[in-house]
């Protein structure tokens, strides 16, 4: 039955899914770094959600909505390295930032959610819309569930996992600015960015366990 | 265990970041040791003196862990495969080599490496130890002159690293520090050249695609591009090839200047090639009135079943002259 | 110019050897020259001493040739590509090495350099220089302990070669430098395992066949049989297997003894693979007591194209362990 | 025209015949070798020969016969190295050696030179027919030879030519005791010696030269 809100322990479970589909999606996320960049991006990610999944598990029930996205986050940042180890490391820990004191996670959660953490990886990673990394994805995607907060929370997290792949479609057509890709050139062309594809799958399993 | 169709003699593949560290900490033969959780730190560290550590993506060994020893880095941070060391992996390390003098943080540009070590190093100085940072773009191929700060760092960094490392040794603030470890990457300069594919461990397949008959002029060392692809050539086409592209930068080479000249194999390409170039590439230099102070041939800056050659340069004045001739000891790189 | 499918960065196929050697006189940076048609020999060579000779095909860079210098041998002969020198050369570069005091020839124990070292000990004779021959013998897999006259040398050379370059910069006579000679090799074993053939740049073939999911074990540096092929294993797996051959041999290894422990790579394995197989091999060492008192691990003896990795003991005594640990320089192997 | 016997002269011209052969057969004297050794024979012998002509060209007419043979084994022994450097530069030198002050090469010749050739290879290298080595063709073909010594030289030579193929032939059926595959055991079995190929070369186009 589709979630109006998530309690903690929901938001846990949430990402619990949300580590294994990016797990699952693996060989898709490392194909699309080697066209641009070193090949590895799925691998990160894997291990990055293989840890996170440690922590989770480890949250005693009810820790609060903030630290279950921070501790993500922390296990992201520690295991990964690499480019998105930074990146998918802070973007759960300062979206997760942004909900310290919520008890449920509604659609304006997940509005807060994704402004907080793209606002935190552009702040550290210093890529804006348009430079074929994973902000192209994160920033439609809070765009849009800002303009959704109020709708329900399953239609909220579909318009945003929607916008994120529109995102992703569209760093298609971009030339690199920022990590290995940046020196294809006009050979960026045609492949989308693969951190940008790893926020739709994030936001794909997110939608999913808020609508079933 | 996923596939791994290199025919690599490993174990899973999923863990060779963990033990090839592990095989490291041994080979350095008690001389170093390992800390926290990938960590490599010398046991003998100069007393209040300003610390060098080192880092990156593993899966290039010997670099960047394999040129800690002395002479060389006090230690370095160790990432998993092609990944940048996370930042409580730098805090580790920073906290082992700091011997209350602060530490330089001397590494290669890739966007992995600079956000990491940043975060780390915000890490440290909430915990009271001053990081300063030298980030090495040695490699002309990547950007325009005027872009700098897009270029990447390839095998250049081991000139730099053995400058940086006989500095370490000899200076008494972190500023000088990071002066001569700057300097040393404003006087180097490469260019390298790719053959054949690399491999990631955990999947065995090619990072990228080179037809048989056409070498990656330019190319980044997990075969990032270059100035573009050129047809399959000799030794003696391909040396002044890569010369040319070194001249054409800015750093300026001047009849009786005196060079360190580094042909780097990226693991795959071997020593009789190495030699080969030299022999093409030598009476280039000679041409120009460079002089070669030093010359070294080795696969130090590699990258899993790649095979790929590169020159690196780096212009000796006075002072770089006299911290090169110092020796210097370490898996990676030895000078008597 | 012959086709060349390996993809290799040369000039003509037919000219490797050549061109090579030039490369590697202009490695040398000024301290060994070119002597005659293909040797080269330190410039600075100790006055009134017996002179260390080495020598032996080429293809196998950096070994025989790079292993000229301070420390190490004093010259060496060089062949073509797989082909020991000719006598002539072997000539050249003794008459270059002497310094009154008699050659030590040391040198892998195939066919061709056997014949070609005697009949430049011949000619050699009748110029009035005393030669002595110690011939290198390491690899455990080419004959059982009864008949080591049909053992190959292998990647034992490496330390050999540093025990007797030590020696040749302490000793005054000939008859002591080749005992210490024969010392090293008498206590060194290598067991070799291949995992890809290699190839003669003239042809670009492959030099064997070696499917892809079996490791050629006990293999010699060019692909001669060992043991038997294995399948396809994990690094945890090999390398008990390796030990267990070289435990097995007739060099007793007691609780308590010293070693160099020398994990050679045949070229095209990389370093990485080195590091997890050490950290396979160290546990099984300690446990049998051994103290390894230096690691190297390193591609020294090759094979161009071919991958594969050995393992090579050297057991040390007090005098072998006074020579290890004085400093060495050269192309291939530096040690401070 | 078959040729009864040789001038010094002619002697030279057959041994450029035997060294463009040598050339031509480097293909398949270089497979020889990949099946048992280092897969380097054919380069060697190609090299040795291409020496060879170019020192056996240099010669003034006349030189004596010994001479003609003796100056193709040393510029072979001094341009190959390698096992064959010195096996076939002592064939080439100690069998000259045997025809010294001759001034016709003749049947007896040819039984002289092939003896004093193989005994000065046995004497070198210590290798005995049945050892799998080049040995094992020049031993038949210098047992024939001194079995034809009443012949004319052009079915001497044909004798001589065939004796070596037969050894030749012999040689699969034999474990090698020298050289690089020595420690192939019964993998060598099938097998011709690449060593004793090149003889079978050699003497092939000695007799061309003669016959033709
Ligand atoms: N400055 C940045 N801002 C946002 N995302 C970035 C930035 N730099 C890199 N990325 C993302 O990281 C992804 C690559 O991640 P990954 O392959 O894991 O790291 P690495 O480049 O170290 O191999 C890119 O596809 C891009 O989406
Ligand atoms: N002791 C020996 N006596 C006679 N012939 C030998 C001996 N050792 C090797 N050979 C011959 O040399 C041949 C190999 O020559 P080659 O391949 O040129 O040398 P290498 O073994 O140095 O690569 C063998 O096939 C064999 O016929
Ligand atoms: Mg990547
Ligand atoms: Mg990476
Ligand atoms: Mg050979
Ligand atoms: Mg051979």
């Amino acid at each position: 039955m589709p979630k109006s809100s998530l309690s903690s322990d929901q938001v846990k479970e949430m990402l619990l899914q949300v580590a294994d589909a990016i797990i699952a999606a693996e060989p898709r996320l490392s194909e699309a770094d080697r066209n641009l960049g070193d090949g590895d991006h799925g691998l990160g990610m894997q291990r990055g959600m293989t840890a996170g999944k440690e922590k989770l598990q480890e949250l005693e029930a009810g820790t609060p909505i903030d630290k279950v996205f921070s501790s993500l986050g922390m296990a992201m940042m520690s295991s990964m390295g690499g480019a998105s180890g930074a990146i998918f490391g802070s973007y759960f820990r300062a979206g997760g930032k942004a909900l310290a004191g919520q008890e449920v996670f509604d659609s304006a959660s997940l509005a807060g959610f994704l402004r907080a953490g793209v606002d935190g990886v552009k702040q550290r990673g210093g890529a804006k819309v348009g430079d074929k990394t994973a902000v192209d994805s994160m920033e439609p995607a809070a765009e849009k569930a800002a303009e959704s907060t109020a709708l329900p929370l399953p239609e909220a997290a579909a318009a945003a996992a929607d916008a994120a792949i529109a995102g992703m479609e569209a760093s298609k057509d971009m030339i690199a600015q920022f990590g290995r890709a940046k020196t294809l050139g006009e050979g960026c062309l045609g492949h989308p960015d693969a951190g940008a594809m790893s926020i739709t799958v994030i936001l794909g399993a997110m939608r999913d366990y808020i609508q079933a | 265990m996923s596939k791994n169709s290199a025919k690599k003699i490993i174990n899973d593949p999923l863990k060779c970041a963990d033990e090839l560290f592990e095989g490291l900490v041994l080979a350095y033969d008690g001389k170093a040791r390992k800390v926290g959780r990938r960590s490599i730190v010398m046991n003998e560290l100069r007393p209040d003196a300003p610390a060098l550590l080192v880092g990156g993506g593993a899966g290039h060994e010997p670099i960047y862990h394999g040129l800690v020893g002395p002479g060389m880095a006090d230690g370095a941070a160790i990432g998993d495969i092609f990944a940048a060391p996370p930042p409580d992996i730098v805090l580790e390390a920073t906290e082992a080599v700091n011997r209350g003098k602060g530490v330089l943080y001397l590494y290669g540009n890739y966007a992995g490496d600079v956000l990491n070590f940043d975060l780390g190093a915000e890490l440290a100085e909430e915990e009271g130890i001053t990081v300063k940072t030298v980030i090495i773009n040695d490699d002309v191929c990547s950007a325009p002159p005027s872009e700098k700060s897009k270029r990447r760092g390839v095998a250049g960094l081991v000139p730099v690293v053995k400058l940086a490392g006989a500095a370490a040794q000899t200076v008494d603030t972190l500023e000088e520090l990071a002066r001569i470890a700057q300097k040393a990457v404003d006087h180097t300069r490469s260019v390298g050249v790719s053959t054949k594919p690399g491999s990631i461990p955990a999947t065995g397949e090619p990072t990228f695609e080179l037809a048989d008959d056409v070498i990656g002029l330019g190319m980044g060392i997990h075969g990032e591009k270059g100035v573009g692809l050129i047809p399959m050539c000799t030794a003696d086409e391909l040396a002044p090839k890569i010369l040319d592209l070194l001249f054409a930068d800015d750093l300026e080479l001047n009849a009786g200047d005196e060079i360190v000249f580094f042909v780097n194999s990226l693991g795959s390409t071997h020593m009789m090639e190495l030699l080969i170039l030299l022999r093409a590439a030598r009476p280039i230099l000679e041409a120009k009135g460079l002089k070669v102070h030093q010359t070294i041939l080795d696969n130090i800056v590699t990258c899993q079943e790649m095979a790929g050659v590169s020159f690196s340069i780096t212009k000796l004045d006075d002072e770089l002259k006299r911290l090169w001739d110092l020796p210097c000891e370490s898996v990676g790189y030895t000078k008597l």
